[in-house]
């Protein structure tokens, strides 16, 4: 196979302060003709850095250090600024993982993706046109001539990315850099976004480097995988070699960490429920002004469950179909317009704000972004005995007890006297629920606790909930998108539609019989099933056999 | 963030000037114990031509430097002082508005809106009029036409900071509403604010000036706006008279923008995040 | 278009806004010490019981102070700014006299910052680090920094009395009798300078926004995506950067345009110019109710039209505000 | 002389309005001067001459006045002026609009148009000042056919003004300039010279000084600019100046002492006023060398002055040794300076300045004009600047500051101080209707003897104001009123 591009020896260097000297050092790969490489590692391990460096995009204060970069012949990294730009775009395209602010948000997408032509001095005002409209169409998009007089708000997260791919194609670059292209997306989405590049490298026969920390994704789509870890590439090989055989510690570590779509043993559980949903209704009204009606979108839509006591409660769904609203009002921070909440017999629905100060104890939550969930001016013992202390607990017994949780979840009692920024963010999650715990609830909220950690770090966190369940004989309502950290950890799941309750049975119910058509739908969009599949088959000592 | 603040060369001259004018505010009465208004020699007399004198003297024979000294205190009195005062009208205004939404947020916000439509310096203008200027009554007018961005600033960031998870949980926790806002989301908002009001105490300084120079300033206190309104009418022949008070007025507001920039430059969430991340 | 509705929403509360500050007004202004009578008594350098009394019966100030207020507000929903008693003219005529002397100010000084102001924040953040950076920022300091009679006295020194280049006040080369493009002509020499000056400040607080707009646009990923498409670095200022980064500069100006109209009253007065600003300064003096009064509401009245004005810009700049209200 | 050319005129502040029946503030008269006249004109001297009346006389007793009118004097509508005119200005009119002079016409019985052209004021009692009543701004001549029957207040012509004066209104841009053109009709064959004069509008004083400089304008009349820039315009090329126009207001200033309460009750302590005040350093510094120290109440300039009153010189100690007397408590005084811009500002604070350092202690009470009419007016200061005109007579601008029965809250003209002292009030009022002129003379040498004693008022400066004008601008002031009567004999050099 040609290669397309050879990459020798790239050091990146960091400006002096940073967390490490080098963003990556010592990296040498090949993509060839029609091949995805797929570049995986944790969270700041140099993927995006090397990416740019090839672009020639690297922040302001990175510099490339040392190394080449061979691409038709010549050593892009060495390039005169002029010449890189001619580069860009034709010969090397790029797209990016967030397509919420990827693109321009006050131009028509027709333009946005016509620049590309316009930029490189290519065709006339008709042909762009005709060529961009042709562009549109390929990438999947409906009804393509209104798309492309369609604003970037007015798309859906998938339809941008199809956007954004659409532009990276229009010049037919041989080379295509895809950094994260999947990540924002919910499952369903992803899938198709997977399947389109899948189709277009087989149709034009580009070279892909595929930037992602899912070794699902990998599964799915890698030819050859690359792993990295703190800037160094650990270890490279076929798809195949690396997932299957895997050389490295690290990798195997990543690969440990990976919730695979192992189910664990039922457990037995006493049917008093801890929680009861009957007919929960919420719909939020937006805009709507003097003149104009408000738009309505039924976010919970006569749900009704119930949790029993020790259970853990999967609530999936794609995004937008009401999770974190269904969440938000057990624990009422939403109210709802209609149904009960009730919670060891009383309806925290119908309480008023000053009795539902009181009772508020019962019900706690854990929150996704764990950057955002604690109060960066309090230290750790604040966030900890403030709920406590309010409920009226003397404040040395909530400080005790305070330590005692931060030793629970796994952190020292020194940490009682720092403050969030000196923590990382997976140890700021535990924290988070030490928090919870704090206030003696019955039942736990988690909403995407683990969605915005690290694989690895995410591996530990769910460990750790697992633990609590185990010794305190917790509940919870774990709130999830990815149906693969559901497995591990849940007893049963529920599945939401569009505010409303689709399915809900016992893990293995759910995984290996699922009933009604868009829980399937869900299953299959699950990046790597398949080999995750083949991994169940392989036969695990614990994995539950059906 | 004192260091990244310390980085930054423009706001370290910033906080030099200001120190300085500070200095010589404070110690206004021992270097001029005679007070501003004494008339100590010939009126008119053009700077550095007499002993003792420095800066030259007035239409009245008053030492151009002990005004200006003097003056100092005056004006930075009445920035610090009117930007208070607006920060104590606009930050608990746009607290509740933005804490509270609905009908509080409502009706503070047509409050504002109704502040903001009249038109400001007028306002300021009628104000000190009708009181009849004091420097209680020209700093209450400064503060009445300032307060309103400092409450749009205030609501905005309340309304950010409150949908952060940290406040739910505080909710969770079952505080009260007010202790939320004062304990969890205010304290979130400060950054943003104290970067406003240094540029506010500038803008103060250059309102008490421009109300000076119209004739409204307090006869009974020396100010730099006093000075240059005064001098107007012999600009042609004492230009110093003004140009002195003028470059202090200009110093010192630059001061305050650099240490403003500066500020908001190591308070700025975007780059310190970037620094870290 | 979709357009109208919120901006008939918004002119409804305009009006009721309008009607609450005539209503305030009325009160700050009737607080103030003296009345029209005393003054107009006062400069005629006599005065006896009968002269006030007379005065303040015509003027209306002998009715008791709730029913001044309602006949005010009443009148002003009809429209009817009143009578100024002092000038013997209806108010309207009297602010229609001057109204367009101060939006010709106004309006140039606000164009002239706006262009000059977002050109040279572009110019500043393209060469963002470099010498020519600082130069052009710590000028906009000093505008910024400058109080703007000061700069307004120093302007008229140098470009009229001592360089003689240009006329240092008035509207027009009084009783010249120009006409048509001479006369253009020769309003735009009286222009120059009072609009430069009160351009000023607002050209400095332009310039900084813009940079920094600029500077923070120029990080955003939308960019990166350009860059990426090869466009090359102008472009990109162009297409990408500055349209975005200009929206926070737009409301910006569209709050201060508005003000611009009352806050005139230095410039005016400095440069003689025949304005709304100096006519409410003068109404103030003279205890002038209804001038006054008139000229709060006309001005109120422009910030508020100002207001929509920005509204409606924004709009059409960016297609994410109508779809989303 | 030449006839033609424009003159450019300062006014400060614009006009509120132009009918001098009805306003007869100082801008107001300024530029209506030469729209509107009066009967008489006065010379510097304050000796009457003709005005719309060619000659008049004066009966024996002082009783009877009769005016002979001008022929052929037309209204600027064409309309000829008569007798009937001058019986409607003066006793319809005036009577009903204009408060300084409805006090001279309460000596008036009957005003009767014996013709066309003659006129008759029969008086109760004899009024020694009347002959001074005729002037343009005390009496002008207001249109019958215009006026009667209307509410005069609102009548539409008062926007364009009708007089018989030698410049006809013809336009004004407010806030910019008011445009006056040649009297083409005028009575007097070959006046005015002058075909147009445009009073300018600039409410800034230092851009007052530069539309001078930048020859915008040509004359700057007394009190539009600073004084600090008096000296320096005048040193220009081809810049000439005069006080003379003032003889006739003779503006005498002086600060009000509240002589009902505070320790300004205390005569002892308004004489250590007096003496505490260094009113030379003031005159040299503060009105670069213009005016004149005043010695009482009336001014030098003004008929019936007399120099033979106590003395009250700079002399700190003086000031002290009187306030130690009275056992002076260290009471702060309000001092309420008058809103005219810098010149009296400064002046207030040189005074607070001298007053501080005799031990006096001194806060200035800021107000604009309306706060000061009310303060004033409604009596609340302690010290409060003024100026007011004379009139040429005492008892037409002086007496009614000092006797009793003008003490009257509600007008900051009268005897605003609250000065009680009837035996004054007898002699003021004997004075008035004396006709001997020596007799006068006596009983006014008498009252200032007596009045100064007491320091009622502090007198500060008999104000000069000196009018700024190019040297090739030719009789522009050619009476006792200046420039505020018409200028119909200024005219241009080419
Ligand atoms: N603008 C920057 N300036 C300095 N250091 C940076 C900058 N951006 C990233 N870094 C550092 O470079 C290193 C590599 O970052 P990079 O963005 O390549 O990580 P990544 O593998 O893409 O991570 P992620 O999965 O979170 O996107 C990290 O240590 C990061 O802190
Ligand atoms: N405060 C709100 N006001 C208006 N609409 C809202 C609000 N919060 C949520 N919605 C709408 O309600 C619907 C359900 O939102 P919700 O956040 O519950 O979804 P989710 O399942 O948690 O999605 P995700 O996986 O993206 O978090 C969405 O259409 C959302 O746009
Ligand atoms: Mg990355
Ligand atoms: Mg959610």
């Amino acid at each position: 196979m040609r290669p397309v591009l050879t990459i020798e020896d790239l050091s990146i260097a960091l400006p002096a302060g940073a967390d490490r000297p080098h963003a990556v050092s010592g990296m040498s790969m090949t993509i060839g003709e029609g091949e995805i490489l797929c570049v995986v590692g944790e969270s700041g391990s140099g993927k995006s850095m090397t990416a740019n460096a090839l672009m020639g995009l690297l922040p302001p204060g990175v510099t490339v250090a040392g190394g080449r970069a061979v691409f038709d012949g010549r050593d892009v990294l060495a390039l005169p600024e002029t010449q890189r730009r001619a580069l860009r775009g034709r010969q090397i395209a790029m797209i990016f993982q967030e397509p919420m602010t990827a693109l321009n948000p006050l131009m028509r997408i027709g333009e946005q993706i016509s620049e590309v032509f316009a930029a490189h001095g290519m065709y006339g005002p008709t042909e762009r046109e005709r060529r961009t409209l042709a562009l549109v169409t390929e990438v999947g998009l409906p009804d393509p001539a209104k798309i492309m007089r369609a604003y970037p708000f007015q798309l859906s997260g998938g339809q941008r990315q199809r956007a954004m791919i659409a532009m990276a194609l229009a010049l037919e670059p041989e080379l295509l850099i895809a950094d994260e292209p999947t990540t924002a997306l919910d499952v369903t989405t992803q899938a198709q976004i997977l399947d389109l590049i899948l189709d277009l490298r087989r149709r034009r026969g580009m070279g892909v480097m595929f930037i992602t920390h899912d070794f699902g994704v990998v599964a799915e789509i890698a030819d050859k995988v690359i792993v990295m870890e703190k800037g160094i590439a650990v270890e490279q090989g076929s798809a195949a070699e690396v997932l299957d055989t895997p050389q490295h510690p690290y990798t195997s570590r990543l690969l440990d960490a990976i919730p695979t779509g192992r189910l664990p043993e039922a457990r037995s559980l006493e049917p008093a429920p801890v929680l009861e949903l009957k007919g929960l209704r919420k719909v939020y009204r937006t805009g709507g002004g003097l003149f104009r009606p408000p738009r309505e979108v039924r976010a919970v839509d006569d749900v009704s469950l119930t949790i029993g006591r020790g259970e853990v409660l999967g609530l999936v769904g794609e995004s937008g179909s009401g999770k974190s609203t269904l969440g938000r009002t057990v624990v009422r921070l939403v109210t709802p317009d209609a149904g009960q909440v009730l919670v060891g017999g009383t309806d925290l629905a119908a309480l008023s704000e000053e009795e539902l100060r009181k009772s508020r104890g019962k019900v706690q939550m854990v929150f996704q972004d764990p950057y955002a969930s604690l109060n960066p001016r309090h230290r750790i013992l604040r966030a900890l005995t403030a709920g406590p202390v309010a409920m009226g607990r003397p404040r040395a017994a909530a400080e005790a007890k305070a330590r005692e949780l931060l030793e629970i979840v796994g952190l020292g009692p020194e940490a009682a006297e720092r403050f969030p920024h000196e923590f990382s963010g997976g140890q700021r999650q535990r924290i988070g629920i030490a928090r919870a715990l704090a206030m003696e609830p019955e039942l736990i909220v988690a909403d995407e606790a683990v969605s915005a950690l690290d694989v690895s770090i995410q591996a530990q966190v769910l460990d750790l909930l697992r633990d609590l369940r185990a010794r305190l004989g917790l509940s919870i309502l774990f709130i999830t998108h990815d149906l693969r950290v559901a497995a591990q950890l849940c007893d049963r799941i529920a599945v939401m539609q569009t505010g409303r309750l689709v399915e809900m049975g016992a893990v293995h119910d759910i995984f290996l019989a699922p009933r009604d058509p868009y829980t399937r739908a869900l299953l299959a969009a699950v990046p790597g099933a398949d080999w995750a599949a083949e991994n169940r088959m392989a036969g695990n000592a614990e994995g539950a056999r059906p | 963030m004192i260091r990244r603040f310390a980085s930054n060369k423009g706001a370290v001259i910033g906080v030099l000037i200001l120190l300085a004018v500070i200095a010589l505010a404070v110690s206004a009465d021992l270097l001029f114990p005679r007070g501003p208004w004494a008339m100590v020699q010939r009126p008119f007399l053009v700077p550095f031509s007499t002993d003792g004198l420095p800066l030259g003297t007035d239409t009245l024979g008053r030492d151009v430097a002990a005004g200006l000294v003097h003056g100092a205190r005056v004006s930075l009195l009445v920035g610090l002082v009117s930007t208070l005062v607006a920060l104590m009208i606009g930050v608990p205004l746009g607290a509740v508005a933005g804490f509270y939404g609905g009908w509080a947020d409502e009706g503070a916000m047509r409050f504002t809106e109704f502040f903001q439509t009249i038109p400001n310096f007028a306002l300021a203008i009628v104000l000190v009029a009708i009181l009849e200027p004091t420097l209680g009554s020209i700093t209450l007018a400064i503060a009445i036409v300032s307060w309103p961005p400092v409450a749009r600033l205030v609501r905005a960031e309340v309304m950010a900071v409150k949908r952060r998870d940290y406040v739910d949980a505080a909710r969770l926790a079952g505080l009260s509403k007010f202790r939320i806002l004062t304990g969890e989301v205010l304290p979130n908002t400060v950054s943003p604010i104290i970067v406003m009001a240094s540029l506010m105490v500038a803008t103060a300084i250059l309102l008490e000036s421009s109300l000076s120079f119209l004739g409204l300033g307090d006869p009974n206190a020396m100010s730099w706006g006093y000075m240059i309104g005064a001098a107007r009418t012999v600009i042609r022949s004492a230009w110093w008279l003004s140009f002195f008070p003028g470059v202090a007025i200009l110093l010192t507001v630059l001061a305050l923008n650099l240490i403003g920039e500066g500020l908001s430059d190591a308070l700025n969430p975007h780059l310190s995040r970037k620094g870290t991340a | 278009m979709a357009v109208i509705a919120p901006i008939l929403g918004r002119l409804v509360k305009a009006l009721v806004t309008l009607l609450a500050i005539a209503v305030l007004n009325f009160f700050l202004i009737h607080a103030a010490p003296g009345d029209p009578a005393v003054v107009l008594a006062g400069e005629a350098g006599a005065a006896d019981e009968q002269m006030i009394a007379q005065l303040r019966e015509r003027f209306g100030l002998d009715q008791p102070f709730h029913v001044q207020l309602g006949s005010y507000v009443w009148n002003i929903v009809r429209l009817d700014f009143g009578y100024s008693f002092r000038q013997g003219a209806p108010v309207l005529d009297l602010i229609l006299d001057r109204l367009p002397a101060t939006l010709i100010l106004t309006l140039t000084a606000f164009c002239i910052s706006l262009t000059l102001g977002i050109a040279l924040g572009v110019a500043a953040s393209a060469r963002v680090g470099k010498a020519s950076d600082s130069l052009l920022t710590t000028l906009a300091l000093l505008f910024y920094a400058t109080p703007l009679y000061w700069a307004a006295l120093m302007a008229v020194l140098v470009f009229s009395v001592e360089l003689g280049w240009l006329p240092g006040f008035g509207y027009e080369t009084v009783g010249a009798g120009y006409t048509g493009l001479a006369r253009i002509g020769d309003v735009i020499r009286h222009l120059i300078l009072p609009a430069s000056t009160l351009g000023l400040f607002f050209m400095a607080v332009y310039m900084r926004m813009t940079r920094a707009s600029m500077l923070e646009v120029a990080q955003m990923d939308f960019v990166k995506t350009a860059r990426a498409k090869g466009l090359s670095g102008p472009v990109i200022r162009r297409r990408h950067v500055l349209r975005n980064a200009i929206l926070p500069v737009v409301t910006l100006a569209g709050l201060q345009a508005g003000q611009l109209v009352g806050g005139a009253v230095l410039t005016e007065t400095v440069f003689a110019w025949p304005g709304i600003g100096r006519l409410m300064f003068e109404s103030l003096a003279a205890r002038d109710y209804n001038t006054i009064l008139g000229v709060f509401l006309v001005s109120a009245a422009m910030v508020i039209a100002f207001n929509i004005l920005t509204d409606l810009v924004y709009r059409l700049v960016d297609p994410r505000i109508g779809a989303r209200a | 002389q030449e006839a033609g050319g424009r003159l450019d005129i300062v006014v400060q502040p614009e006009p509120p309005g132009l009918m001098l029946g009805l306003v007869q503030n100082g801008p107001t008269q300024l530029v209506a001067g030469d729209i509107y006249e009066g009967l008489l004109r006065y010379t510097t001297e304050l000796e009457p001459e003709p005005g719309l009346a060619e000659s008049w006389e004066i009966s024996e007793d002082g009783l009877t006045y009769t005016f002979h009118l001008h022929e052929g004097v037309t209204w600027h509508d064409g309309e000829p002026f008569t007798a009937e005119d001058v019986v409607f200005s003066a006793d319809v009119f005036l009577r009903e609009t204009h408060a300084r002079l409805r006090a001279s016409l309460a000596y008036v019985d009957t005003i009767e148009a014996v013709d066309d052209t003659t006129v008759v004021f029969t008086l109760k009692e004899p009024f020694g000042p009347f002959i001074s009543v005729f002037e343009v701004g005390t009496m002008p001549m207001v249109p019958k056919h215009i006026y009667e029957g209307t509410d005069f207040a609102t009548n539409e012509m008062n926007a364009t003004p009708i007089g018989t004066g030698p410049f006809k209104f013809e336009a004004w841009e407010k806030g910019s300039f008011i445009h006056l053109v040649k009297n083409e009709d005028y009575y007097i064959d070959g006046l005015p010279y002058l075909d147009e004069v445009y009073y300018r509008v600039i409410p800034d004083a230092a851009s007052r000084a530069v539309a001078f400089e930048t020859g915008e304008v040509d004359v700057l009349p007394g009190g539009s600019v600073e004084n600090w820039d008096v000296a320096r315009l005048t040193e220009m090329d081809g810049v000439c100046s005069t006080g003379s126009g003032w003889e006739f207001f003779a503006p005498l200033a002086w600060m009000w002492l509240n002589n009902r309460e505070g320790p300004t009750a205390d005569v002892r302590f308004r004489q250590a006023i007096m003496y505490a005040m260094d009113r030379e350093f003031v005159r040299d510094v503060v009105w670069n060398g213009f005016g004149k120290i005043p010695t009482g109440p009336v001014a030098s300039v003004t008929n019936f002055y007399s120099a033979d009153v106590p003395q009250y010189p700079h002399d700190p100690d003086k000031a002290k040794a009187l306030l130690e007397e009275m056992g002076y408590d260290g009471q702060t005084v309000r001092l309420l300076p008058l809103p005219y811009g810098e010149t009296w500002q400064r002046w207030a604070e040189a005074v607070r300045q001298n007053l501080s350092e005799v031990g006096i202690n001194v806060e200035i009470d800021a107000a604009d004009v309306a706060g000061w009419n009310e303060k004033t007016s409604q009596w609340d200061y302690d010290m409060a600047f003024t100026y007011l005109y004379q009139y040429g007579d005492p008892a037409l601008g002086v007496s009614r500051n000092y006797t009793a029965d003008r003490i009257q809250k509600g007008s900051p003209w009268n005897n605003v101080e609250g000065y009680e002292n009837p035996e004054l009030d007898a002699k003021w009022a004997a004075a008035a209707t004396m006709t001997d002129a020596a007799e006068r003379q006596a009983a006014y040498d008498e009252i200032q003897k007596e009045i100064v004693e007491d320091v009622p008022v502090a007198w500060l400066l008999e104000l000069e104001f000196p009018t700024i004008y190019r040297c090739n601008v030719h009789d522009l002031v050619t009476t006792g009123i200046g420039i505020n009567d018409g200028i119909r004999n200024a005219w241009i050099e080419q």
